[in-house]
C-alpha cells in the first residue's frame, strides 16, 4: 500500500507546509483547486501524456551499461535516459504538466526560476509550444556558467532576467521568481523547477516526474525480469529523484540520493543538504537546509549549477529522517571522473548534475555480486556543461 | 482576556498610528538605537525592528541592502533582541515589534526565541512567512510571554480576512498591495474597500504598509486605516545618510536631518 | 513493386560505381561481402534494432507541430524528430550500423569525417560503446564553426585530425579521410556519414537510415491515417532524406530534398549541387556536382557545415535524374528564419541543416489546403549550432 | 594488335625503366618543358605528366602543394595537353603518359580528351581513380586514339592481378605499397613476391612506384622491376627549386641542379 503523503496541511512527517508571505496564500489555494480538479480529469492527464510521447519523447530508454559494467566488475548497471528527452534532461516532464495546468487555469504568463539552466530552457519550451509569455530567473554566476542555455532560452523567446543578490546562483533566483510572483500573482503562474517550494509545488512537480519512475518499473520488469536491487539518482532540489524512487518506494529496492559534496563535506565548499544541513523553512517548506548558527541561509557550492542549492525537497527530508530513503554525497572531482568515465565506455557524456548519483553508484556497484542489478536516473545530458567539463580536464591534456 | 498586555500597556492612541521600520545593525548596532529614539522624538508609536535575513522573500531591493549593510556588521537574532535594553535605556517607550523571518527563529528555538523577547522588552513580533495556517502553536507561545503576535492581511486574503482579522492581537498589518516591501503604491478604491472590511472584523488598530513613500501617501491612508506602516522609504532616508551615521563626527548632524525628513514624510 | 537500386556495380541509373585508387578496391570488396552477409543474418538486425531503442531511444517521436499549422494557414504540418536521436542528429543510426559491421569483421579501428561534427559525434560514441579506436578528419573551418562538436569528440576518446586543405570544409575532411584509409584498409574500417562515396556505402548508409522512413511511415498510418502528401528533407550527402524518403518511393507522395543554396544560387556561395552542379566524379562515385569548366571541384558555401558539400549521393543524382523527387534550394537567410519561426512556435530548436527542410516545407505548406498534410525531416537539434544562431541574430537585437 | 603503338615507337628498352612525374603548369607553363627536358637528359625514359586536380584522393601532400602551385596559375586538362607539341619541338622524344584524375576527363568529354591526347602527341594516359571495373569504355577509346592506358594493380589486388596485368598496356604500374602517394617506402620481401606475380602476367614492363625517393630504392627496385616511377620525390626537388626556377635570371642554374639531383638519385 503506498503512503499518501503529503496530508491536506502539504506534510510529510514534519516538513513541507506553506511559509510564505500571507500574499501568497490565495495564489496557492487557487492552485492546489484546480491541480486536483486537472489531476482528477481523465481528458488532462491524456492531453500530459499525449505530449509527452509525442512531443517530449517518451518514453525514454532504458539501456543497460554493458562497457562500464565489464570494466567495474560488480553488479549489472542500467541507466534511465532522461537525458534523450527534449531539451535534454527530466525538468521537461514537470514543465508541460505545469504548462497544462496553467493553460487550464487561464494564465497566460509564467515565470520561472532556473540553476543549470534546463529548467529554464524547459519552461521557455513549453511557453513557446503553449503560446504563453515567459520570464525566467537566474543567478549571475549561473548565466555564466550556463551560457548555451541563456541563449537557448532567448532564442524561444523567454525573458531572462539576471539575479545579482547572493552568489548569484539558484537559491538566489528562487528568491526572486518568489518576489515577483507576489506582486504579479494575479495573472501569473509560478512554474517551480523542482520538489521544492510551498505545498502544493512539491506534491505537484513530484507527480509529474514520477512518470520517470513508472516507465522505469515497467521496462525493468520487461526486461530483466524483475526489479532493481538499487537505485541511484542525484539531488539537487530532489525531483528527478522523486520522480524516479516514488513508484519504488514500497518495494524491495534500496534507494540512494546522491547530494553533491562540492570540494567536500568537511570544507566550507559544499551542497550537502542532507549530510550537513539542519531543519528550516527555505522557500515556502520545511525541510533541512544549509545555515549558520544564526539561521542565515548559507551559500551552497556545487561544480554543478543544478545542485547548487542550500535546500532540499521537503518529500526527501522526510524520507531522510524515516529512513526510507539513504542520502550520500559525491564530490566535484568524484562526479566528474564518473562522467569521463560513462563518457569513454558507453558513448553519453551525462549532465555533470547527474554524474553525482553515476559515481556514488559506480562505487557501490564494484563490490556488489554480478547477480545485482543497479539503475541509475541519467536525469540530464552534459551538452549544457560543455564549459564546465573542458575546464575541469584542461589540465590533464 | 481581560488583563492588560505589555503592547497595549505602552500604546498611547489607537488612531492615527505611525509605525515605522528599520533593521537592526543598519549601519550599525549603535546608529539603530539612535533612530529608534530619533523615530520617536518624531512621533512614531510603534517601533517594527527588523531582523536582517539572508533571503528576506518579502522584501524588495531597499531591505535588502539593509538586510546584507546588517548581516555584513555581523548582526544576528539574538543581538538585535538585546538592543532592546538599551533603546529602553536611553528613553524608547513606544511598544517594539520584532519583524523576523521565521527560519532564524526555528534556529535559535521557538520557545528560547519567546523567551529572549520577554526579557529584553519587546512587546511583539510579526513572521512575514508565518501565515496564520502554520502560526498556531507560536500564537500560543506569544500569548504565553506576553508578546503580540502581529498578523497580516492581504487584498486577496479574501475569506480568509475575517478569521484573520478577528483574532488579531496588537495591530493588524494590512498588505495594501501585492508585491513584495519598496514598490510604488496607488491606493486604488478598491483597497479603501478592503481596508474597511477588515476594519469591521479587527478588535485591534488597522495598520497599511507596502510602498507608503510620501506625505501623501500617509494623508491618504489616515482617512481609512488607524495606522501607516512605513518601512522602504525610512530605510532609504537611512540609506542617504549612511557614512556620515558611522562617522562619529557627522552622526548628530545626520541624525538630526533623518529627523526632519520623517517629520516632512508624517507630517 | 520497389526498384532494386543499386545494380549489381553499384549503379544508380547513370549514377554511383567505385571511382577509387586500385588499392580500395580490394577493402570495398571485402566490405561488400561482409555488409551482405550481415544484412542476411537475423541476429545482425536484430543486435542493430536492439541498439537503436534501448541505447540510441528509437523510436523517435512523430510531432504534430500545431502552432506553426496555425500560424501559416495552409496543410497540417508534422516533423520527424530524428533531434530527439542520441547525440542529436540521424547520424547515430548510420553509425551504430557501421558499428557493428566493423566489429563483426573485426576491424578495432575506425575512421570517419565529419562536417557539423554531428557525424563525427556520432562515430566516437559508437566507437566508445563498442570498443573502437576512433579518428576523425574535420576541416578546419568546420572545426572552427562546430567547437563543441569538437569537444564533445574528444570527450569521447576520439581523436580530431584538422584537415587544413581547400577551404577547409566536408570535401577536404573526405579526402583526407579516403587518403588515410588507403594506407590504413587492412585493419582500419572507414565509416562514411552519409549516402556518398563508392559502392557499397552509399547503399549501405542508405539501408541503416530508412528506419527513418519505414518509423514515419507507420507512425503516420497509426496516427493520421493516411500517408502524408509531401515530405520534406535538407539535403548535404544525402543520408536523412534517403532514409527518410526511400520507404515512401513507391507511394503516392510528393518527395522534396531540399539543398542548401547559401547566399543564393545565382552567387558564388551555394551549395546547391543538383540545382546548380554538373555529373562528375567525387568521393568514389558518379553524381553531381559543383565544378568549374575545367573539372576542378569549387568550393561550396553554406551557413550550415553539414549541407556544405560539393557533391551530392548518386540515388540522389539518380531521383534527381529520372524526377521521381523535386530538389528544391533554400538560402541562408530563409533557413534561418524558419530556424526561429520554429523555435518559437514550436519549442524545438533545429539544426541549421533540418532548418533548409523546414524552410521550403513552410513556403509550399502555406499554399496549401488544410486537408493536406506533410511530413518534415527534423534531421537534428540546433544546440551544435548556437554560436552560428547567435552570430546570425546578433544584429537584430 | 600486330602493327607497333606510338609508345611502343617511342620507348626505347623495356627494361630498367626510368620514369619520372611532374606536375604540368608546376611551377609556370614553360618550366614544365624545361624540366621535361632535364629528366630526359638525365635518362627519363617515360614522363608522366600529371594534370593538377583540385582533389587528388591519391595524392600525398607534396603532390597536392604542387597541384595547388600549377592550379593558382590557372593551369587546366587541355592547356596540360597543349603542352606536348612545346615539348616535343625543343626536343623531348620520349613517350609522354598523361596522368590525370578522371573528374577533369568527363569533364571535357571522354571523346575529346582522347582525340586532344592524340592530337597533342601523348602516348598513354593513367587516371588512378579508374580501376579497372570502371574503366572499359576508357579503355577502348584510348586504343582507338593509339594511346596506352596504363593500369595499376597494388599488394591487394589479389586475384584481380592476373586479370590487370595481363589486360595491360603500354607498363604496368606497380603500387609498392598500401597508401598515397609521397609516403616512405620499406620494400618488403612480400613485396618482391608481389612484383614476381605481377610480372608472370604481365606483357608489358612492370615499373614500380609509391615511396621511392632514394637512390638505394632505386636499386633495390632495378633489381625486381622492369622500371622505377618516382613522383613525390622528384617535386620536391622541383620544390626546393621553386623560386629559381620562376627567375628567368637563375632558372639555368637552378635546372643545372636538379639535373645533378635526379642523376644522383637513378644512376
Ligand atoms: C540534469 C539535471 N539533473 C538534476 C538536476 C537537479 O534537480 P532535481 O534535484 O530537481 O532533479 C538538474 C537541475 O537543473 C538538472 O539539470
Ligand atoms: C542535423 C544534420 N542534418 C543533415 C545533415 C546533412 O547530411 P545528410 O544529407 O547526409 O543527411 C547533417 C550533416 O552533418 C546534419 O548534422
Amino acid at each position: 500500500m503506498e503512503q499518501v503523503y503529503p496530508d491536506q496541511q502539504g506534510r510529510y512527517g514534519d516538513f513541507g507546509g506553506k511559509y510564505v508571505p500571507e500574499t501568497l496564500m490565495a495564489p496557492l489555494q487557487e492552485l492546489e483547486e484546480a491541480l486536483d480538479e486537472a489531476m482528477a480529469d481523465r481528458e488532462f492527464i491524456a492531453e500530459y501524456h499525449g505530449v509527452l510521447e509525442k512531443y517530449a519523447g517518451r518514453p525514454t530508454a532504458l539501456t543497460y551499461a554493458d562497457k562500464v559494467t565489464e570494466i567495474l566488475g560488480g553488479a549489472k548497471i542500467y541507466l534511465k535516459r532522461e537525458d534523450l528527452l527534449h531539451t535534454g534532461a527530466h525538468k521537461l516532464n514537470n514543465a508541460i504538466g505545469q504548462a497544462l495546468l496553467a493553460k487550464r487555469m487561464g494564465k497566460q504568463k509564467i515565470i520561472a526560476e532556473t540553476g543549470a539552466g534546463q529548467h529554464g530552457v524547459a519552461s521557455a519550451t513549453v511557453a513557446a509550444k503553449f503560446g504563453l509569455e515567459c520570464k525566467v530567473f537566474m543567478g549571475e554566476e549561473d548565466i555564466r556558467r550556463q551560457e548555451p542555455n541563456v541563449f537557448r532560452m532567448k532564442m524561444l523567446g523567454a525573458e531572462v532576467i539576471p539575479v545579482s543578490s547572493g552568489r548569484g546562483t539558484l537559491k538566489d533566483a528562487t528568491n526572486e521568481a518568489i518576489r515577483y510572483w507576489v506582486a504579479n500573482c494575479e495573472d501569473t503562474f509560478y512554474l517551480i523547477g523542482s520538489v521544492v517550494g510551498p505545498h502544493p509545488y512539491p506534491r505537484m512537480v513530484r507527480d509529474f516526474q514520477r512518470i520517470i519512475g513508472d516507465e522505469s518499473k515497467r521496462q525493468f520488469l520487461e526486461g530483466e525480469p524483475t526489479l532493481p536491487d538499487y537505485i541511484y539518482a542525484c539531488v539537487g532540489g530532489g525531483s528527478n529523484a522523486i520522480g524516479m524512487f516514488h513508484p519504488f518506494l514500497e518495494d524491495d529496492v534500496e534507494l540512494v540520493g546522491v547530494e553533491a559534496a562540492g570540494k567536500g563535506v568537511d570544507t566550507e565548499e559544499h551542497a550537502a543538504t542532507l549530510t550537513k544541513g539542519d531543519r528550516g523553512v527555505i522557500h515556502g517548506s520545511l525541510t533541512f537546509l544549509l545555515q549558520d548558527e544564526h539561521g542565515q541561509i548559507t551559500e551552497p557550492y556545487s561544480i554543478s549549477a543544478g545542485l547548487d542549492y542550500p535546500g532540499i525537497g521537503p518529500e526527501h527530508a522526510y524520507l531522510f529522517d524515516s529512513k526510507q530513503v539513504r542520502y550520500e554525497a559525491v564530490t566535484d572531482e568524484e562526479a566528474m571522473d564518473a562522467l569521463k568515465l560513462l563518457t569513454e565506455t558507453e558513448g553519453i557524456i551525462p549532465a555533470v548534475e547527474s554524474a553525482h548519483a553515476l559515481a556514488q553508484a559506480f562505487k557501490e556497484a564494484k563490490d556488489m555480486s554480478a547477480d545485482k542489478t543497479i539503475l541509475i536516473n541519467l536525469s540530464g545530458r552534459g551538452d549544457k556543461d560543455l564549459a564546465t567539463i573542458m575546464n575541469h580536464f584542461k589540465g590533464e591534456e | 482576556m481581560l488583563t492588560q498586555t505589555s503592547f497595549q500597556g505602552k500604546l498611547n492612541k489607537t488612531e492615527d498610528l505611525f509605525i515605522p521600520f528599520i533593521e537592526a545593525g543598519d549601519p550599525t548596532p549603535e546608529v539603530t538605537i539612535d533612530l529608534a529614539l530619533k523615530l520617536q522624538e518624531a512621533g512614531a508609536d510603534i517601533l517594527e525592528l527588523g531582523i536582517p535575513y539572508s533571503d528576506p522573500l518579502a522584501d524588495g531591493p531597499t531591505i535588502q541592502r539593509a538586510a546584507k549593510r546588517a548581516l555584513d556588521n555581523g548582526m544576528s537574532l539574538q543581538q538585535a533582541i538585546e538592543l532592546i535594553p538599551d533603546m529602553r535605556a536611553n528613553g524608547l517607550e513606544i511598544p517594539v515589534v520584532v519583524f523576523t523571518y521565521y527560519n532564524p527563529v526555528l534556529r535559535i528555538g521557538e520557545e528560547k526565541f519567546f523567551k529572549l523577547l520577554e526579557e529584553h522588552g519587546a512587546e511583539g513580533v510579526l513572521i512575514p512567512d508565518l501565515p496564520h495556517e502554520e502560526s498556531e502553536s507560536v500564537r500560543e507561545l506569544a500569548l504565553k510571554h506576553d508578546i503580540e503576535y502581529i498578523s497580516l492581511v492581504a487584498p486577496n486574503s479574501e475569506e480568509r480576512i475575517q478569521k484573520i482579522a478577528s483574532e488579531a492581537r496588537g495591530f493588524l498589518y494590512c498588505v495594501s498591495t501585492l508585491g513584495v516591501t519598496g514598490g510604488e503604491n496607488q491606493l486604488s478604491s478598491e483597497v479603501t474597500d478592503f481596508i474597511q472590511k477588515v476594519k469591521e472584523h479587527s478588535p485591534v488598530p488597522v495598520a497599511v504598509g507596502f510602498g507608503i513613500s510620501t506625505n501623501e501617501d500617509v494623508q491618504m491612508i489616515r482617512q481609512h486605516a488607524d495606522g501607516v506602516i512605513i518601512g522602504s522609504k525610512i530605510i532609504r532616508l537611512v540609506e542617504a545618510e549612511v557614512e556620515n551615521l558611522k562617522d562619529d563626527s557627522k552622526r548628530h548632524e545626520a541624525l538630526n536631518r533623518f529627523y526632519e525628513n520623517v517629520r516632512e514624510l508624517v507630517e
